[in-house]
């Protein structure tokens, strides 16, 4: 087994994950690191095999081959839950809240690898289990004020327009206190004004210490708040770098026209 | 031994094509809408009922009075989808199982309303002893069955594999968005689907009627079964269909024979979990991911 | 905030709705004698709870139009316990504390029976049941009585008419339900007193659509006789996979499909089958100086004209449960310890069913006469010797 | 921050309020009602609110349905029947053999069903509760076989006979008070609000950590366990059990009171066991009628109120205010 890294600063590690459905492989060989306090972006064409990263490094496939570290420990040995708690934290392309419940429970259930009331706790509601439930929702509030949605807090969720929906899903992401926060395409379906909000929030959380790996279609936003920008396309690796270099790279370029 | 063995084997596939015939109304359904109905038993048992009137009551001649029924439980499907499954404002699994749980005791209701409790008797539709191959009897009825039924799959393989409706039904299952998209009306397909389902149970309640016998109680077991049989053979293959249910019928007789007797419902949901926990997709189903 | 508000609102909503529901108000008239009936009217023993539930109010109508008991006319209070004990508990339950009834006749079910025998303990009041399960008047209890022949009686019936055919070794082959389950019971227990061996023991499930496994079992066990304990539709399958498997020993079935439905539908498979019944079924067979013609003939014909339908043997048990009562009523001023003495008293009542002697230690009264033999030939019943 | 934590003072005020009422209201009706009829009927409301409470838990909070639960049920009232009537246990020292005994199988059988979803869970439920059914009629020497298991004694404690109408209502509805609000208190916490998560997307549910199966399984036990206190309930208080008052129907009338009552939402169960307990009394009156208005109620309240009444009559109410404010604002 290789050292945890050949860089201190590395958190994320992917080493030559692959993965394929029915016969087609949809993630193929594919090496990265991401780096600690970094913005870093995913893109490539549609079909790159994109999600299906994102998937594989929260755990919601195995991998078939290949290694994934995070802060030098495996991985790909943990189950997708148990990845939260290590660090990792996501949003979904097609943003996933319990629409049925509040705002503010949406958040409170962000933290649940972060607090333990149990089976039994919850049911004899020590003292204990009360601070904690105390705790959870001040934390809830306050991530909801640090996306700006204190206001929404007792709404239901499914009720909300879409952008709020979005922001909402990052506080809650943002609840299980991650070290890694992967956002899908967070900048689709909303407009000009909100994608620069978006933008002005990333960069705030990076601020918190969080590692940022986002995909992204935008590519304005991309370019211009990326460190670094890793291009995939027919499930294996295209091309990495800063911005700039990859905007140079012929082969990005042909992809992207190709298709 | 051989001829009890050979016995069990024909006792099983008088059942295992009763079974099948039922499987195949679910499997028909829900490879064209993702959708299981619980009501599919009473569909069976209303088509009993009503060859009891057309044929034995009315004096209608058999091949008219089997047409007629088809046509009416197809229709009674057509109004089920329309008054009970379209009209749901929340497409859950758990909303449409418990209105189509609902749904058959609407129409078992009806068919107590309509032809007593009593079982109604129904001659076998030939006047035939049954058959002896090497000291085992098997009965002609269940030989028409297993032959209708092989039909039947074979004309419904080839209405979805070569047809336009047919195709343009088995993409409606695999993808409603992109199937409305090529301009295939999905609620029209939905709408063929249920009438096409409740036509195929209409078409078991028939032919199994002279050996089962008709009442309105009749169709929750046999529904029941005949979904662990389209699970067994993979929900949604029409092969399938006829497998599981001549395997499941073979199963319960040999659990009979060698086993106890007392068990026998049990052989069916046994199987059924087995298949769930391990291969859910069944023997012939398609090894798929999106569904589970 | 909002959420609070609303549940509050909802909670009271709820307990106001409740209220409403718990105390329907229900009426009751004065000077009456109130009779509680509960039967399986529909569900999977409707074939008994039916014709029970007709004949039962049938003799209501008839004691009312000859102007009552003792100038009380009577009211039948009759529910519909789908054969779930849960529901029997239920009705018997109402009609013992709400109904205020004075007896109850039913339940139809061994299972439904057992049930509801607590409850009419308790309250001290006369139940007799139509059900056929030995159990429920063994151990005696003092309030409960039965007019159904027991399966004690239609075992021997068959035992005794096997031992006298030399026959030896039998298969039996019985539902899976209670009628079923305490039939089998006998069969096992009566077989060594009358020499017989049960060789084979299977049974089947009440819907199921092919024995002719069981049979095939039954028949490797080289049996002088099968015999199948169970209700319609079960047994006309058996009869015609017996059929169908050719089999050469005799089969004999229980009094549970004593009636024209079972020649109906198991059709030219049921013939020479055997089955011990009661004299109901037989009744236009019989000599006109028979002990039971005239109260057969009589229930018969009233049930004619009353519903314009043939009767079967299961009407009978509620019709000799009403008429029982009926005398038992008598000279009671409504006084259902005084009811319950009454039957206990009551002595050669010649019944659709049968002679009932009741005694403090004989709760079914039902003697030897209950059951006779037939045979079904030519698509009729016959009685046999 | 401060105007939160007076908001959720004054809800769990009320709350504690709205219990207190209702401890209040099976008091006094314990208290006055002298008429048996009515007093086990109140009973057997409780019992089968008790089923429909954590029957709710699986389904309206997790949304899981099951089509077995009646085999959970059958599980406690056979456990307590057979080691009273068999062994002449105390029925206080069958009642924990009888929870364990259903929460243990619950697990067993819990853990491979449950990663099954949608239709595919509804009839593995089904299937076990049908091999269940199979076994509660077969295993006669332990059961009683079809005929049912006679001579379960009633309950008493130091020396008071519970049976009575009065006592034996205040025992179950005592119960049924405890389920509620331990539910109560599940529902609100951090257990709670995952498994309503889970509910509305086990994917996201998961990528927020939280361990779905092991959640799903918990709740899943934590409802066989209420069963089984039901049907140790029920045991005893009819004396008598026997498999028809376990089978596949009864399943579905439990699931029936869970969905019409209101899922997710424990007063809604209280509402759909009392509605279904009372509807064979009311439909009496159709005879033969009645399994096509019981199946036609049923896919009604579907259709129109996939909610449940409760839910779905509040959400008509919030409607009509909403609208009734719309022009004010304009």
């Amino acid at each position: 087994m290789k050292n945890s890294g050949s860089n201190e600063n590395s958190l994320l590690r992917i080493e030559n994950a692959s993965i394929s459905f029915g016969g087609v492989k949809a993630v193929r060989d594919v090496s990265f690191e991401v780096q600690k306090g970094a913005i870093q972006a995913l893109i490539g064409p549609n079909g790159a095999g994109k999600t299906t990263l994102f998937n594989l490094i929260t755990g919601v496939f195995p991998l078939d081959s290949g290694h994934i570290y995070f802060q030098g420990q495996d991985a790909a040995k943990r189950k997708n839950f148990q990845r939260v708690s290590m660090g990792i934290a996501r949003t979904f392309q097609n943003v996933e809240l319990f629409t049925g419940m509040t705002v503010l429970e949406n958040v409170m259930v962000g933290q649940h690898v972060r607090t333990k009331t149990g089976f039994l706790g919850a049911i004899a509601r020590l003292p204990k289990s009360r601070r904690e439930e105390a705790e959870i929702r001040e934390k809830a509030m306050h991530w909801l004020k640090f996306v700006g949605l204190d206001h929404a807090a007792d709404s239901r969720a499914g009720d909300l327009a879409f952008g709020w929906q979005r922001s909402v899903e990052i506080a809650r992401a943002l609840a299980s206190e991650p070290q890694l926060l992967l956002l899908d395409e967070p900048a689709a379906g909303l407009n000009a004004n909100e994608t620069g909000q978006l933008g002005d929030l990333m960069r705030q959380i990076r601020d918190l210490g969080v590692t940022l790996l986002l995909v992204e279609h935008d590519m304005s936003l991309t370019m211009e708040i990326s460190d670094r920008i890793v291009v995939l396309d027919q499930g294996a690796k295209l091309s990495e770098g800063a911005p700039r270099e990859v905007q140079a790279d012929e082969k990005v370029i042909a992809a992207y026209l190709g298709t | 031994m051989m001829q009890e063995l050979l016995q069990y084997l024909f006792g099983g596939i008088t059942n295992g094509a009763i079974y099948a015939v039922i499987a195949l109304g679910f499997s028909t359904l829900y490879s064209a809408t993702d959708l299981i109905n619980f009501a599919q038993g009473e569909f069976v048992m209303l088509g009993a009922l009503l060859l009891v009137t057309l044929w034995l009551n009315l004096g209608l001649p058999l091949p008219l009075a089997f047409v007629l029924v088809v046509l009416a439980v197809g229709l009674a499907g057509i109004i089920f989808e329309r008054l009970a499954i379209r009209t749901v404002s929340k497409p859950d699994p758990i909303v449409l199982v418990i209105i189509t749980v609902g749904a058959s005791i609407f129409l078992r209701g009806l068919g107590m309303v309509g032809w007593g409790r009593d079982p109604l008797a129904i001659p076998s539709f030939f006047k035939l002893d049954s058959i002896e191959i090497a000291g085992a009897y098997l009965l002609p009825q269940s030989l028409f069955i297993v032959i209708t039924v092989t039909i039947l799959v074979a004309a419904l393989t080839f209405f979805y594999k070569k047809t336009l409706t047919g195709k343009a039904m088995s993409a409606c299952a695999i993808n409603k968005k992109a199937a409305s998209l090529l301009g295939i009306g999905t609620e029209r397909m939905t709408l063929m689907a249920f009438a096409l389902a409740t036509g195929l149970g209409a078409v078991a309640g028939v032919m199994i009627a002279p050996i089962t016998m008709a009442t309105y109680d009749m169709g929750s077991m046999l529904g029941l079964k005949g979904f662990c049989a389209a699970m067994l053979g993979g929900l949604g293959s029409l092969w399938g269909a006829l497998i599981g249910g001549l395997l499941l019928g073979i199963a319960e007789a040999l659990g009979v024979g060698f086993v106890s007797s007392g068990l026998k419902d049990a052989i069916a949901f046994l199987l059924l979990l087995l298949i769930l926990y391990i291969r859910p997709t069944g023997i012939l189903g398609a090894k798929s991911s999106h569904r589970f | 905030m909002k959420a609070g508000k609303m549940k509050t609102l909802a909670t009271l909503a709820v307990c106001i709705v409740l209220a409403g529901l718990v105390f329907a108000p229900g009426a009751f008239a004065k000077d009456t004698y109130k009779i509680g009936g509960i039967f399986s009217v529909t569900g999977g023993a409707s074939f008994l709870g039916a014709p029970e539930k007709m004949s039962m109010q049938m003799v209501v109508d008839q004691i009312n139009a000859a102007g009552g008991i003792d100038g009380h006319m009577l009211e039948a209070v009759i529910y519909d316990t789908k054969g779930d004990p849960t529901e029997a508990v239920n009705f018997a339950n109402k009609l013992i504390n709400k109904d205020r009834v004075l007896a109850i006749v039913g339940p139809s079910t061994t299972p439904t029976t057992m049930a509801v025998i607590p409850l009419c303990v308790r309250a001290r009041l006369p139940l007799i049941s139509c059900a056929a399960g030995n159990g429920i008047v063994n151990p005696i209890q003092p309030y409960v009585f039965k007019t159904a022949q027991s399966d004690i009686q239609a075992v021997a019936t068959i035992y005794a008419y096997m031992k006298e055919q030399g026959m030896k070794k039998i298969a039996i082959l019985c539902v899976d339900n209670g009628f079923g389950a305490s039939g089998a019971v006998q069969l096992r227990e009566q077989a060594a007193k009358f020499g017989l061996e049960v060789v084979s023991d299977e049974s089947y499930g009440g819907k199921d659509t092919d024995m002719t496994a069981q049979l095939t079992k039954a028949r490797k066990a080289a049996p002088d006789a099968l015999v199948c304990w169970g209700t319609n539709p079960g047994p006309a399958v058996v009869a015609k996979n017996a059929q169908q498997l050719k089999l050469d020993f005799p089969l004999f079935m229980s009094h549970g499909v004593a009636s024209p439905k079972f020649i109906d539908i198991a059709g030219d498979a049921c013939e020479g089958i055997m089955l011990p019944t009661g004299a109901v079924l037989i009744a236009d067979t019989l000599a006109a100086d028979y002990h039971q013609k005239a109260a057969l003939d009589k229930y018969i014909s009233d049930y004619k004209n009353a519903y314009n339908a043939g009767v079967s043997g299961f009407g009978g048990y509620a019709y000799d449960a009403m008429k029982i009562l009926e005398i038992a009523l008598k000279g009671t001023n409504g006084d259902k310890a005084k009811i319950r003495d009454n039957i206990e008293a009551i002595q050669g009542y010649i019944g659709v069913t049968g002679t009932f002697n009741f005694s403090p230690t004989e709760h079914n009264g039902l003697g030897a006469d209950s059951f006779l033999m037939v045979e079904i030939a030519d698509g009729t019943w016959k009685v046999m010797k | 921050m401060n105007e939160n934590w007076f908001d959720a003072m004054k809800q769990s005020w009320k709350k504690g309020l709205a219990f207190f009422v209702f401890a209040g209201v099976i008091f006094f009706a314990g208290l006055f009602l002298d008429n048996y009829f009515y007093q086990q009927q109140l009973t057997f409301i409780g019992i089968f609110t008790l089923l429909a409470v954590g029957l709710n838990m699986l389904m309206g909070y997790a949304g899981q349905i099951s089509l077995g639960h009646a085999a959970f049920y059958g599980i406690g009232a056979y456990t307590t029947g057979a080691l009273t009537v068999h062994l002449g246990w105390s029925p206080w020292a069958s009642l924990p053999c009888a929870l364990a005994a259903s929460g243990i199988i619950a697990y067993i059988v819990g853990k491979p069903t449950l990663k099954l979803s949608g239709y595919y869970l509804g009839m593995g439920t089904l299937g076990f509760g049908m091999i269940m059914h199979v076994l509660f009629r077969e295993w006669g020497s332990i059961t009683g076989g079809p005929n049912g298991l006679v001579g379960i004694p009633s309950l008493s404690l130091w020396g008071i006979d519970l049976s009575t109408g009065r006592n034996y209502l205040w025992v179950v509805w005592g119960c049924v008070l405890i389920t509620f609000f331990i539910c109560d208190r599940l529902v609100n916490s951090r257990v709670g609000r995952a498994l309503r998560a889970i509910h509305f997307s086990e994917q996201a549910a998961s990528a927020v950590g939280v361990d779905t199966a092991k959640a799903k399984l918990q709740v899943f036990v934590f409802s066989a366990i209420i069963a089984a206190l039901a049907g140790f309930l029920y045991a005893h208080l009819v004396m008598f059990i026997s498999p028809g008052s376990f089978n596949f129907l009864v399943s579905v009338k439990l699931v029936a009171m869970v969905v019409i009552g209101g899922m997710a939402s424990i007063w809604g169960a209280l509402l759909g066991s009392t509605l279904l307990t009372m509807l064979p009394e009311w439909l009496h009156a159709f005879s033969d009628y009645e399994m096509v208005i019981y199946g036609g109620i049923l896919m009604g309240v579907m259709i129109f109120l996939p909610q449940g009444l409760t839910r779905g009559v509040l959400d008509i109410y919030e409607k009509f205010r909403i609208e009734r404010k719309q022009p004010a604002k304009d």
